[in-house]
């Protein structure tokens, strides 16, 4: 189809997108299609039978629910975080900014030995909460922190831009106008930061729901409990199942497909306010 | 004196922002910060608005010391350069914020926001979103929303800087009549001159961080108590020696020691080649650079003893042209003396012509 | 502009975020180390320098490597194709990009190998070119691949939309061609995004763990990476090893955070602008 | 022009993305003559000795350096990769099953486990309780499991060999406890599995659970594996022997299709057949495998329970590990239904 291109003034169009389509379609298109070749081998009766099956159906809430609150939890320490380090000078704030990275840069395995070590009965957060008689690893509770822990980075990164650029006006404004610092932080700051927190949100909720490094370590992988929607991949591979096992991934891509999809959206929306 | 500031001084690091900067402002009154930008005007502004605090030295307003008290308590209307209108909120709820902050009841607000709509002249705009404003509307939903509390005192930070031309005029004509309807006691602040003149009943000039002057007007511009304020208000050319002038020259003048001065078109008149002259020994002989056309009257620049002025020429008289001799005579000037402004009349001319016209 | 912390809820949030860092990142790091060291120098630097954990090492250096150069050179074609040019399906493209972020890291082990694996439908191509891609080094590559795809161009496009095309048409009317204009006028600008993308890029290669080891197939000494070799230490009862190794991946990553933040510095300094 | 340019920069970008990553692969040196024996989990330090001790044997007998590549994981995990492709020109795995799935996808010739002796295990091993110094909790059999309080450590029966052996140790004990009465040997099954905290991926995944982060009171191992963490955790721990336990007979078997295509298949055989020589049972021996020769095995009489009693997979309650698989651990059978809570 011969593309109507408007402005062919700047060259290198061909070579640019050629290489783009090559690189996306051997990296990305040709294996998702893989996937939907592969489970439709399982036609759609297996499909739904597979991906409906109680203890699928369990795997999916735990890892929705999971990543739901680790995406929250990261959500207010994020927002707090991002806030402090936009807007206050304190000791050490150069160290606690750039440790934000540490959980994109450690291999998630690492992270789920430390994070088992860490919150297990004997480690040393555990031992504390094992007096109490509260169990932290090999609970859902355990796979919540971990999550946490990878989905950390994301929501930070979005918001502490937003803060840094937000003209100071706003605020004043609000302050002119009478209003207390929770009420400015309520009805103006957070609004100009919603946008930016559902992008970071989105991106932590889709990274956690496919998480399978750090979780499988401290999750207990117990049935109907603590066992997550990958673990259900994995384990279904193990049985040389490839259909099913396709199967509950193309739900997990169809969910996370959606989560892109309406981030996108939420920014272009956003983009119709700021019309400065 | 209803808002009073004594002994301010601020810094920002090294930058001295204000110098010992004391002045007040009658109740009711429109009063102009105008000064070049960087002078500390708008630092000034924000003081009394409590967005900074002085290093030292109070803030008064209705006799009660401020300086503690936070901006949300200080009764203050702000209008912000750019508006800061709330990007998420409609117009309603920009104007309402102040009154619902107040924990007012939901009808008393809305009906309180339809009054200030009418004021404005944006009825049945509430829905809209600031983004769909235009730089006039935006203006005047700040203006509404700074009024809405019923502030006692109204600050406006350069209102109109960012509008274009000509909506600018209707605008501050617009708002001068919105203030002196309300009664309201404001002050706001503004780099272009004509526009405090035109909207401002008194003007407060500062320079690096100290008030030059403050009076009405044409007092300012009639009598500028410092050199800058001379060559800050009004056109003026400034004069290197005055003493070179006739008339000013050290013999009879019983000035000594004046060096510099400025004289404002007004000043000068220009004959018509052939036009019988008055006081023929205050004469001078001058060329004429360029003609230009204002409207009522032509701009003339002309070269007189290798420093150039500008002067009125009436359009009925003889036409003149670039590079033609003329002869003009100086009825007045602005004389520095040591940091003080001193008008000084043509000595040449004696005492029975002090009244000259003036076309502000 | 950043205050000093006077009131009390600025500390409040500061001390709140700042515990929120130690427990989450902080904590696990010095587990760790602690684990690390435990047994002693001798034995940490054992497992350092152990022929299985070199060979592991040399192995994520290589895929890394070939991750970060193939990303680079996809991100910069796609900003330019994206960003230079208007063409049907822009939107698609670019949320196709995303799709690796949202997507579990265990999908995209399976995908690969039912694209490139014995069972795959390439498989009769592979064959008979003798091409080996899964259970060998390209099949690392091609999984770290994957999950770095849109860190480059998802830096890149941004910047260059900021900035408009203009200058690059103005260059192309003045009959300059496409490497000129790349090298003269649109690399400058984007400099210090492409450093910065290619360091997020290269932590997140390095550590990650889900993905290879689908594709792995664990052969010691030829396709373990570093990230697996730390698991294979720790189901070997080699505990300390496994952190020792696990300790060198946490520097490798701090150190990679340290070079963000210089870049990040250098880009203030410069142009005030911000990178993200 | 247009188009021509673009279908350049296309076959420019295949050819980069392909020269990149081929690079590394022709860039790994080939070593000289290599084996790669694709083995379960808990065997990595049984292969660690035997594979010195091959080449070694292997130098002297044919006067070539051979050196083998291990690879280790769950049993069915490993099975699975290498019918992706993985090219392993042995496999040593944890049960039948496995191997006859790699055979199903055609890379084994029918018939394999006849062509090493005792049905191709050259080791064996059973099914033990390890528990805490001093037994706390009094565990002697497979009933005193179910007892309130008693918490359980067992990988998961669908991805873990070691854990279908513990599985069927199990029910071969309710099935001689409950006579053969099928609900009951059923709701034993299920109290047990109700007692487990953990359910790991792997064998040795569940052993760290039980021994490095101190979870539940017994951990149903291999016999070998209990015997390690004895060796790793000196004291901690002691073994228990249930009454009756199963025969885990661990088999091997040679790869056809990969060694045909490498010509390995001389020294492939020669490495299984090395298994069974005295030097290779004593190895096992010697990393608490049972060893299949009954001389040697006597060696070691002091180490393992000889006298224990066994039950074998193929035994009639069971009927070898096809009708076990699809009646126990396929999805929907015994294993799933206890897990419809």
């Amino acid at each position: 189809m011969k593309t109507r291109l408007k402005n062919k003034t700047i060259p290198g169009f061909g070579l640019s997108l050629g290489i783009t389509m090559a690189f996306v379609s051997m990296v990305v298109l040709i294996p998702m299609f893989s996937i939907v070749l592969q489970s439709s081998a399982l036609g759609w009766s297996g499909f739904w039978k597979t991906v409906f099956d109680a203890r699928v159906l369990a795997s999916y809430r735990v890892s929705f629910l999971c990543s739901f609150i680790a995406a929250s939890l990261n959500c207010f320490f994020g927002v707090m975080l991002a806030w402090v380090l936009s807007r206050y000078r304190f000791p050490g704030r150069r160290i606690i900014d750039g440790m934000i990275e540490l959980p994109f840069a450690l291999p998630t395995a690492v992270a789920g030995i430390a994070l088992t070590a860490l919150y297990s009965g004997k480690g040393w957060v555990g031992a504390f909460f094992a007096d109490l008689d509260i169990k932290i690893a090999y609970t859902p509770a355990g796979i919540t922190i971990a999550l946490t822990f990878i989905g950390l980075p994301f929501i930070v990164r979005a918001v502490q831009p937003v803060l840094e650029q937000l003209d100071p006006v706003y605020e004043e404004a609000g302050r002119m106008l009478g209003a207390s610092p929770a009420r400015i932080f309520r009805s103006v700051i957070l609004p100009e930061i919603v946008p930016a927190l559902l992008t970071g949100f989105g991106l932590a909720f889709a990274r956690a729901l496919g998480e399978y490094g750090s979780v499988i370590f401290i999750a207990g992988n117990m049935p109907f409990k603590t066992e997550i929607a990958p673990l259900i991949i994995m384990s279904k591979l193990e049985q040389f199942n490839y259909g099913e096992a396709t199967a509950v991934a193309l739900t997990m891509l169809m969910a996370s497909f959606v989560i892109m999809f309406c981030i996108n959206v939420v920014q272009s929306r956003a983009a119709r306010f700021v019309k400065e | 004196m209803y808002v009073e500031l004594r002994g301010i001084n601020k810094h920002f690091g090294a930058y001295q922002a204000s110098r010992d900067v004391s002045f007040g402002i009658e109740e009711g009154n429109l009063a102009a910060l105008l000064g070049p930008s960087g002078s500390g005007k708008t630092t000034i502004l924000r003081m009394i608005a409590g967005l900074e605090s002085p290093d030292s030295g109070d803030i008064f307003i209705d006799g009660a010391r401020v300086n503690d008290l936070p901006s949300s308590k200080r009764g203050i209307g702000f209008v912000f350069q750019n508006y800061a209108l709330f990007r998420y909120m409609t117009v309603f709820d920009n104007i309402g914020f102040g009154l619902s902050v107040q924990k007012t009841p939901r009808a008393e607000l809305a009906a309180r926001v339809e009054e200030l709509l009418r004021l404005i002249g944006m009825e049945g705009m509430e829905r809209r979103y600031p983004a769909q404003l235009s730089g006039g509307q935006k203006q005047r939903v700040a203006f509404a929303r700074a009024l809405a509390p019923n502030p006692r005192l109204l600050l406006l930070d350069e209102p109109f800087a960012a509008i274009d031309a000509k909506v600018r005029q209707g605008l501050r004509s617009w708002l001068r009549g919105m203030i002196s309807r309300l009664g309201l006691t404001s002050i706001f602040v503004t780099h272009d001159q004509a526009e405090a003149i035109e909207v401002a009943d008194e003007i407060i000039v500062t320079n690096a961080g100290r008030v030059e002057q403050k009076g009405r007007p044409v007092e300012l511009y009639k009598s500028p108590a410092t050199p800058f304020v001379a060559r800050f208000v009004g056109d003026s050319a400034p004069i290197g020696d005055i003493g070179r002038l006739k008339g000013f020259d050290g013999a009879d003048a019983d000035v000594s020691g004046v060096v510099s001065g400025a004289i404002r078109p007004e000043f000068i008149k220009i004959f018509a080649p052939g036009e019988s002259v008055q006081c023929e020994s205050a004469v001078e002989a001058a060329v004429v650079e360029s003609v230009i056309f204002r409207g009522d009257a032509l701009e003339v620049s002309l070269i007189l003893k290798d420093t150039r002025l500008s002067a009125r020429y009436p359009l009925e008289k003889e036409t003149i042209a670039a590079g033609q001799k003329i002869r003009a005579l100086v009825y007045c000037l602005y004389a520095f003396e040591g940091g003080r402004t001193r008008l000084l009349h043509n000595a040449c001319l004696g005492r029975q012509h002090d009244a000259y016209s003036y076309s502000i | 502009m950043r205050t000093k912390a006077n009131t009390w809820t600025a500390r409040a949030l500061i001390g709140a975020s700042v515990l929120f860092i130690l427990v989450m990142l902080a904590l696990p790091l010095a587990m760790i180390l602690s684990e690390a060291l435990h047994a002693g120098w001798s034995a940490y630097w054992k497992a350092i320098s152990d022929s299985y954990t070199l060979k592991a090492a040399h192995l994520t250096l290589t895929a890394t490597a070939a991750a970060v150069v193939l990303n680079a050179v996809f991100g910069l074609a796609a900003a330019w194709a994206i960003t230079r040019f208007e063409f049907p399906g822009k939107r698609l493209l670019t949320t196709i990009i995303d799709i690796p972020f949202a997507v579990s890291p265990v999908i995209a082990g399976l995908v690969f190998i039912l694209t490139f694996g014995r069972l795959g439908w390439m498989n009769p191509i592979l064959t008979a070119y003798d091409i080996k891609i899964v259970f060998a080094t390209p099949g690392i590559v091609i999984a770290t691949v994957f999950i770095t795809f849109p860190f480059v161009a998802r830096e890149i496009i941004p910047v260059l939309e900021a900035r408009g095309n203009d200058e690059e048409q103005a260059a192309a009317l003045m009959g300059a061609g496409f490497f000129t204009i790349f090298r003269k006028i649109t690399f400058p600008h984007i400099r210090w995004a492409l450093l910065y993308s290619v360091i997020l890029c290269t932590a997140r290669a390095m550590g990650e763990f889900g993905a290879v080891s689908v594709v792995s197939g664990h052969l010691r000494g030829k396709t373990n990476t570093l990230p697996l070799h730390v698991e294979i230490l720790y189901n070997e009862y080699q505990f300390t090893a496994a952190f020792a190794v696990a300790s060198l991946l946490a520097a490798a990553a701090i150190v990679i955070l340290v070079a963000r933040n210089i870049v990040e510095y250098m880009v203030k300094k410069e142009d005030g602008g911000h990178v993200r | 022009m247009k188009s021509l340019s673009r279908f350049f920069s296309f076959f420019l970008a295949l050819a980069t993305f392909f020269a990149a990553s081929l690079f590394p692969a022709t860039f790994v040196p080939a070593a000289e003559l290599e084996l790669t024996n694709v083995s379960y989990d808990p065997t990595r330090e049984l292969y660690e000795s035997f594979n010195k001790a091959f080449q070694k044997h292997y130098k002297a007998k044919t006067g070539k350096n051979i050196s083998v590549v291990q690879s280790h994981g769950g049993s069915s995990k490993q099975a699975r990769a290498v019918i992706e492709g993985n090219a392993a020109d042995v496999v040593t795995l944890a049960l039948a099953y496995d191997i006859t799935a790699i055979e199903k996808a055609g890379l084994i010739k029918a018939g394999w486990q006849k062509s090493f002796p005792n049905n191709s295990s050259p080791y064996t091993s059973t099914i033990v309780f390890l528990v805490r110094k001093g037994n706390p909790k009094n565990l002697k059999d497979w009933g005193d499991l179910i007892r309130d309080g008693v918490g359980i450590i067992t990988p998961n029966p669908k991805t873990s060999g070691g854990a279908r052996w513990n599985y069927l140790a199990a029910w071969a004990w309710a099935h001689r406890q409950y006579k053969g009465d099928e609900k009951a040997v059923k709701d034993f099954i299920a109290k047990l599995f109700k007692r487990v905290l953990v359910l790991d991926t792997g064998a040795r995944g569940s052993t760290n659970t039980f021994v490095q982060n101190g979870q539940g009171d017994v951990l149903l191992a291999w016999e070998n594996e209990a015997y390690l963490a004895l060796k790793e955790q000196k004291g901690k721990f002691e073994i228990v022997t249930p009454g009756l336990s199963i025969l885990a007979e661990p088999p091997v078997a040679i790869v056809d299709s990969v060694v045909d295509k490498r010509g390995s298949r001389e020294a492939a055989t020669e490495y299984l057949h090395y298994l069974y020589s005295d030097e290779g049972q004593r190895i096992a021996g010697q990393n608490f495998y049972r060893p299949s020769n009954p001389v040697i095995a006597k060696e070691f009489g002091d180490r393992f329970d000889l006298k224990v009693n066994l039950v074998t997979v193929d035994d009639p309650i069971f009927g070898g590990w096809n009708k076990v698989q699809s009646v126990h651990f396929n999805d929907g059978g015994v294993f799933d239904q206890i897990y419809t809570r």
